[in-house]
């Protein structure tokens, strides 16, 4: 094993275009795994189409790699069927706003123990080049000659007002941000929101530089238990992306948490079913 | 020995549901099989809905079309249930209207017996238990088993008026020839529910967790797992839309939960993408589909069989399924843990089709539970490292593990992939092999397939094909139309894909009879035996076939 | 004369888009008519992908399995399509491989030439155009026509790597039997595409609204209607998904103006409920559905006919529908304007049934709007007032009218409903009855059902049937087989449902021809006929049917 | 035509229950109609499926009746086919942020000239009370014998971040400022969303008394144009539910536009389609 080599390489030809950011995201997230000191078979990557949603080709761990735009629903499957797996899912910004957001809205509601990983690069690469919920109005995409109309969805804010505990924004371009916004949200009980800055350098949305000009570390004195104030920085948007942890609060209960106590934690495939005694009790 | 239909009917709220409650119970404790089910509107209160119960010594599971008695607890529903009375039966409402009818006016009597209009419909209790010559004590034991939480008040009330009603019509009834239902030392089999025996049956099977958003006639599956939940112990979510919940039930069954959702058509609709993505990820799935009639939202509170061919072809793409349809909570329960062993064996998506007449209605039979038995297909450990998830098999069928269980990898993936679960753009080898593997599974699926259920005596003249929902219906009508001197044999399916095999027929004329208005099971067998039917039953206008409204159909059309 | 087939190979990124689309043109201008298609991976750049053309005096518009030449940009592309050279077919690549092959390191002759590695690809196109006998000025001018915007640079780089592949090629090829392209003095038909072809004629026939989701392969279609939205003048809108898409171009319908959507398997999965709401509410709508390999997101970019049975029966409940499929833009043009005249007339959803083949070929092939016209049903008042959305007609077609057009007031219900769009809870009258109108709409629409496409010359041995995209390869198999003594026949459907009537048949062999793997023809065909297949040759490799595939199965089978 | 009577009547029995506060919105609806000088066939009534969803069956108008959850899509399909009408959409809590959440989201965004008005009563009632999407965590429904544990969907605060100019909420306890937020939603270009406090007197999920304790009109000195302090008020939902317009700014253009004006507003069933000679020029 090289210098640079962990755990969960694997020897599967990427897809991807050669440079493109989404390899920071792979990488950083392998190496947030080693860090956590979590093994192959501990891990659980869910995620939808696109080009984000491929990642799970290439780390070595488990996964699905489901239907465009429900990889939130899958994962939450996985989720209340077995607590011991660290349940990641990795997703764009089309398939987790865009065909997704229904699930978007309730997996923040409903709190499964989630570790939620959005290449967010502002368009449909996959498709080739389509604007996405979060473009920015007036951008010109694929479908849209004359400029896109509506306002880009706003992920963060929408975390926040919808009791998500962990939301956090990643930028490619600070690879050692990333990694501890990806430790963190992988130790946070209950779902955790990393919303990564993807620029894709083949449609083109923007020239990094144009990222580069625009991505600012959160200003230290923010305080992420601050609600009110992470909202606010949330929904700065037009001229800066602030990067980092915008807001954390103490977890709240996850999804079948209380089910998965009262079973001490045995994933489902180990449960019994009813006992013939009880059915044919049931049954009277 | 005899049998006697009942029709309860009245706005949502008059207490319907009690008296078709408290007379079934009490009818069984005076020995009697009771088979009872419910039409009613989509609307919260108001309208005009009825319970209807059939009593017989032998169990008679099945609705029929007219009654021996209809009561009315307000004149609109005299006015719409009165054509179900028989010739010589007898409509008990609170103005008389036809010749037929006794006229009792229930609030009255409640206001006269008992101080209180509200305890009218313990006084409708009582007149329908006269005119049915049940035994007054049963029903009044049950009334008041009823109203003990409510207070001694509330008992005697309801007991004043009951015995108020039931003097009155015994009265009024004399001279009139009612059903008779003396008690009688037996005890009658249990009385059950399909939906019921689905969510026991899954509960049995293994079933750990069901993912499903409300839709009616589906939603007392879940609601079953959810307020039973110590004792059947399944997780249970109710979840934002459809779509979530067949990708949670996926996600949990590829984590090696045995998982369910349940819905209705137009959810049913929404899940296809789902259906597809379980045939190409191989995941176990079992998905009740209780149909009502359509399109779009239809009449959502009543009953079809219109989505037959939908459910046979649902999911974009090619893969195999198993759909499965009961005709009562028996087969109810044994085809559900067999839904979960053989979505578990051939790692595929397993349709249950059920309807809002099954949803509603209860039997009463005996379900064996030891006559089925759980069967668990997960891997326990890899045989031939490395572990490959979509390994090629002679039978199609690889080793299923789940992510967790070992140092094995357990890798799904929804475009089409290599063994080890890694997306393929190899189409000289992979990609079609992979087709192969996923197709090859059907033939030995078609082993577990019985021969359609046949009852064909010699020399009959007619065989009528149905499925699911309408069996005794259908067997009630070949039995009407041969004591007629029309020779009848029936075919029907519970399991209608893989398609089983028919038994080989002798020239009978071939009636399929369905609770839609597009013949689809006709269209179906013509499609796998190229056999021609002579004609189709169909009813659609929401209410569940009969052996009556078969026999009269066949009859016309001979 | 002559035909010969080409394929230009090599990395997405490398020029293999610009070498096809060259040759293409500059073979039209040579006086030619030209099919070319495209196959390629699911990825932005890398993989290996090739671009297929077929050049001939009369226009050969289907795809073939062999090639007189393959053009491999580089040894991977060699490697992976070299297999593709015919017998005596010639293989240009980097380096040698085989004895048919030409070794020219188009990287070197493009630096030699141009100063510049990254002329390579014209190199290669010159060395394509030497190969096949090309007029060289055509494909350099073609080639500098795209260029011009680049710069004179640019030009003169393409131009003299161009040269220099010729000249290089020239002197090699002299030994080798090549194919010849003189000029000839013929203009060909115009180049055209199927989903072009569904945009144009979509807004010839009044189409206003197109609402869509990104889905390979049917985005091109919405992409036509957006990046030539001046000339169309149909309003688009990319939307959120497949289900706001759906429901999107049913509320525009419902309000007057002919929309449409088109999508993929998984998200016409998930248009099954809005299908179903379309067959209640009858509302037209026209939904394309461009086919994929499946199950789930199967091969995105591969081609398939797997979703047949699925159209057929998208959504619960019933309700009439229309299912058509073309296999060329001649069809697709005049079928798409009797979608929208169909959709209109009988208030019904029709699905127009396309593939990946057939979205990204090109074809020579003139069409004439003139031979189909626009109809318009909309009524213009309302004659027996008051105005009922769903007033019953002996044919089952309702007066329609659009809200806001006056004071009739239009109202529609996924309910069922009543003659003014009201919900309806009367079992007796009017739910049967408005199941029974939506119905007997079919019998009008078959009126207007061809009878299927036959061409069966007297004492055939064999019927082939196929339907849609795979047209043109079923007459080239029957045409091959019947030159090599076995007599064929062809049945092809472009119209799938109502299903069409056959001719009387004479006892031929009956082989259906599908582009999957699960006979979805033949099922349709013995439903509907009771008629016995034969056998079935199924393609599920992701690439399209050939005629000498389907020749070669055949002959397999006999 | 007795003095209460008005245009909007309709002889349509109804299925609701017997003085259920639907029957305060159906006639405040009508009433603000009339107000506005409206017409019967100048509106178009969009609604899912639901109690509140069968509200355009008893309003004298054209309807469009569709799928639960899908209200928004059709109803924007109408206005981009026919700017001429006033098309509002009547929907559930369930419909409109449960099954039908992903359209709310991005209908926020597209902003088409649609007044939203959605019976909030906090529970499924068609199907038997089930918790919906706003239920309050830790509320007994039909599927949550132990109580619910999601915290509630805010829409407000959703439609504030996304975009949406005109948010308020009204309740069925204040009929006259009900009438007025009708009133300004219907006349308000684009998007308005109008959420109504609708108390369900069958499934009970509180006592009638209990929402009159909680429902305050919004303080005198709240700025509607202050989108900071709107939000601040809107995720302010414990005790209290403030009634009235949260925010309300200058009307973003709205869906379609554009084309609308380029076709003098023609309803597209007026429409040509492409000419012969155009199609036969484009199809060389
Ligand atoms: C139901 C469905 N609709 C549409 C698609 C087509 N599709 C595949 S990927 C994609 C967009 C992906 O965008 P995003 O999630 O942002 O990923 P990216 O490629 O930008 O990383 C779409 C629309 C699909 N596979 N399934
Ligand atoms: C696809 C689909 N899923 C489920 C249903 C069943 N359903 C009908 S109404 C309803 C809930 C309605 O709740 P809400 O919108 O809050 O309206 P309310 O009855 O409370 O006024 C549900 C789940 C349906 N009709 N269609
Ligand atoms: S298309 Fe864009 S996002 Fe996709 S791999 Fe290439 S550079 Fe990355
Ligand atoms: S169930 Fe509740 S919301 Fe529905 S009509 Fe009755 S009181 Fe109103
Ligand atoms: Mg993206
Ligand atoms: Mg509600």
């Amino acid at each position: 094993m090289s210098d640079n080599s962990n755990l969960f390489d694997i020897d599967v030809p990427s897809q991807w275009c050669p440079g493109c950011p989404n390899f920071t995201i792979l990488e950083t997230l392998k190496k947030s795994f080693t860090a956590l000191g979590l093994k192959p078979q501990d891990i659980c990557l869910v995620s939808g189409i696109g080009q984000a949603a491929k990642l799970p080709h290439y780390i070595k761990c488990n996964f699905f790699n489901g239907l465009h735009g429900r990889a939130l629903p899958v994962a939450t499957g996985v989720a209340a069927a077995n607590p011991m797996l660290k349940t990641v899912v990795t997703t764009g910004d089309g398939d987790c706003y865009g065909e997704g957001g229904n699930h978007f809205l309730h997996a923040m509601r409903r709190n499964p123990d989630i570790t939620l990983i959005v290449h967010n690069n502002e368009i449909y690469a996959l498709t080739k080049g389509q604007a996405s919920p979060t473009t920015r109005s007036g951008e010109v995409r694929a479908l849209n000659p004359q400029g896109t109309t509506a306002p880009p969805f706003n992920p963060l804010a929408a975390a926040i007002i919808s009791g998500c505990t962990f939301v956090a924004r990643g930028f490619t371009g600070d690879s050692a941000q990333l990694a501890e916004l990806f430790q963190a949200a992988l130790t946070h009980e209950g779902l955790s929101l990393v919303d990564v800055v993807q620029p894709c350098i083949t449609w083109k949305p923007h020239p990094l530089q144009w990222y580069k000009d625009r991505a600012k570390r959160l200003p230290d004195d923010h305080d992420p238990q601050d609600r009110a104030s992470a909202l606010a920085m949330a929904m700065e948007m037009e001229e800066t992306f602030y990067t980092g942890l915008y807001y954390r609060a103490d977890p709240s209960p996850a999804f079948a948490g209380s089910c998965h106590e009262q079973r001490a934690y045995l994933p489902m495939a180990e449960q019994q079913g009813l006992s013939l005694e009880k059915t044919r009790a049931l049954l009277q | 020995m005899g049998e006697w239909s009942i029709a309860a009917a009245g706005t949502a709220g008059q207490g319907v549901q009690t008296i078709g409650e408290v007379i079934t119970v009490a009818a069984r404790k005076q020995g009697y099989a009771v088979f009872s089910w419910k039409e009613y509107e989509s609307r919260i209160r108001g309208g005009q809905n009825s319970y209807r119960i059939r009593v017989s010594e032998d169990p008679k599971n099945a609705p029929v079309e007219r009654m021996d008695i209809v009561l009315a607890l307000n004149m609109e529903a005299a006015e719409k249930y009165g054509f179900l009375v028989k010739r010589d039966g007898l409509l008990l409402a609170p103005e008389s209207s036809n010749k037929n009818a006794l006229a009792m006016d229930f609030q009255a009597l409640a206001n006269e017996s008992a101080g209180k209009k509200i305890f009218a419909n313990a006084a409708a209790a009582g007149a329908l238990a006269a005119a049915m010559g049940m035994n007054p004590q049963g029903v009044k034991s049950e009334l008041a088993a009823r109203f003990t939480e409510k207070g001694a008040e509330s008992v005697a009330g309801n007991e004043s008026a009951f015995q108020a009603g039931y003097d009155h019509a015994m009265a009024l009834c004399k001279e009139r020839r009612t059903p008779s239902i003396p008690d009688r030392d037996q005890r009658p089999e249990a009385l059950t529910n399909v939906h019921e025996a689905i969510a026991i049956g899954a509960a049995y099977a293994g079933c750990r967790a069901i993912f499903a958003y409300p839709m009616t006639p589906s939603t007392n599956i879940i609601g079953q797992m959810a307020a039973r939940w110590e004792d059947l112990g399944v997780f249970w979510e109710q979840v934002e839309d459809e779509i979530a919940a067949i990708n949670m039930a996926i996600g949990a069954s590829y984590a090696g939960a045995r998982a369910m959702t349940a819905t209705s058509g137009g959810g049913f609709s929404l899940m296809a993408e789902g259906i597809s993505l379980a045939g190409m990820t191989e995941t176990p799935l079992v998905i009740v589909l209780a149909q009502r009639p359509g399109p779009a939202t239809g009449l959502p509170t009543r009953t079809a069989q219109g989505d037959l061919q939908f459910a046979l072809n649902a999911g974009h793409g090619e893969f195999p399924k198993i759909v499965l349809a009961p005709s009562d909570p028996k087969e109810a329960f044994h085809l559900t843990v067999k839904a979960f062993n053989m979505a578990d064996k051939y790692q595929a998506p397993v349709i249950i089709l059920t309807d809002q007449h099954l949803s509603d209605a209860h039997f009463t039979q005996d379900i064996h539970p030891e006559e089925s038995e759980p069967e668990y297909h997960l891997a326990r450990d890899c045989e031939n490292p490395p572990y490959r998830r979509y390994a090629i098999t002679r039978e199609g069928i690889s080793p299923r593990m789940y992510p967790g269980q070992s140092e094995h990898l357990v890798c799904a993936d929804s475009d089409e992939h290599d063994e080890s679960g890694h997306i393929t753009e190899d189409l000289f080898n992979t990609a079609p092999a992979m087709a192969e593997k996923r197709l090859r599974k059907i033939k030995a699926m078609e082993r577990e397939i019985p021969e359609a259920f046949t009852h064909v005596p010699s020399k009959s003249e007619i065989i009528l094909m149905g499925w699911g929902s309408s069996g005794n219906a259908l067997f009630e009508a070949a039995e009407q139309l041969t004591q007629e001197g029309r020779r009848t044999g029936v075919i029907h399916f519970t399991h209608l894909w893989p398609f089983p095999e028919l038994p080989p027929l002798q020239g009978e004329k071939l009636f399929s009879v369905e609770n839609c208005a597009f013949p689809q099971l006709a269209r179906l067998v013509r499609q796998e035996t190229g056999l021609s039917f002579t004609g189709s039953v169909l009813r659609y206008d929401g209410l569940p076939l009969t052996g009556t409204y078969i026999r009269d159909l066949i009859l016309e059309s001979l």
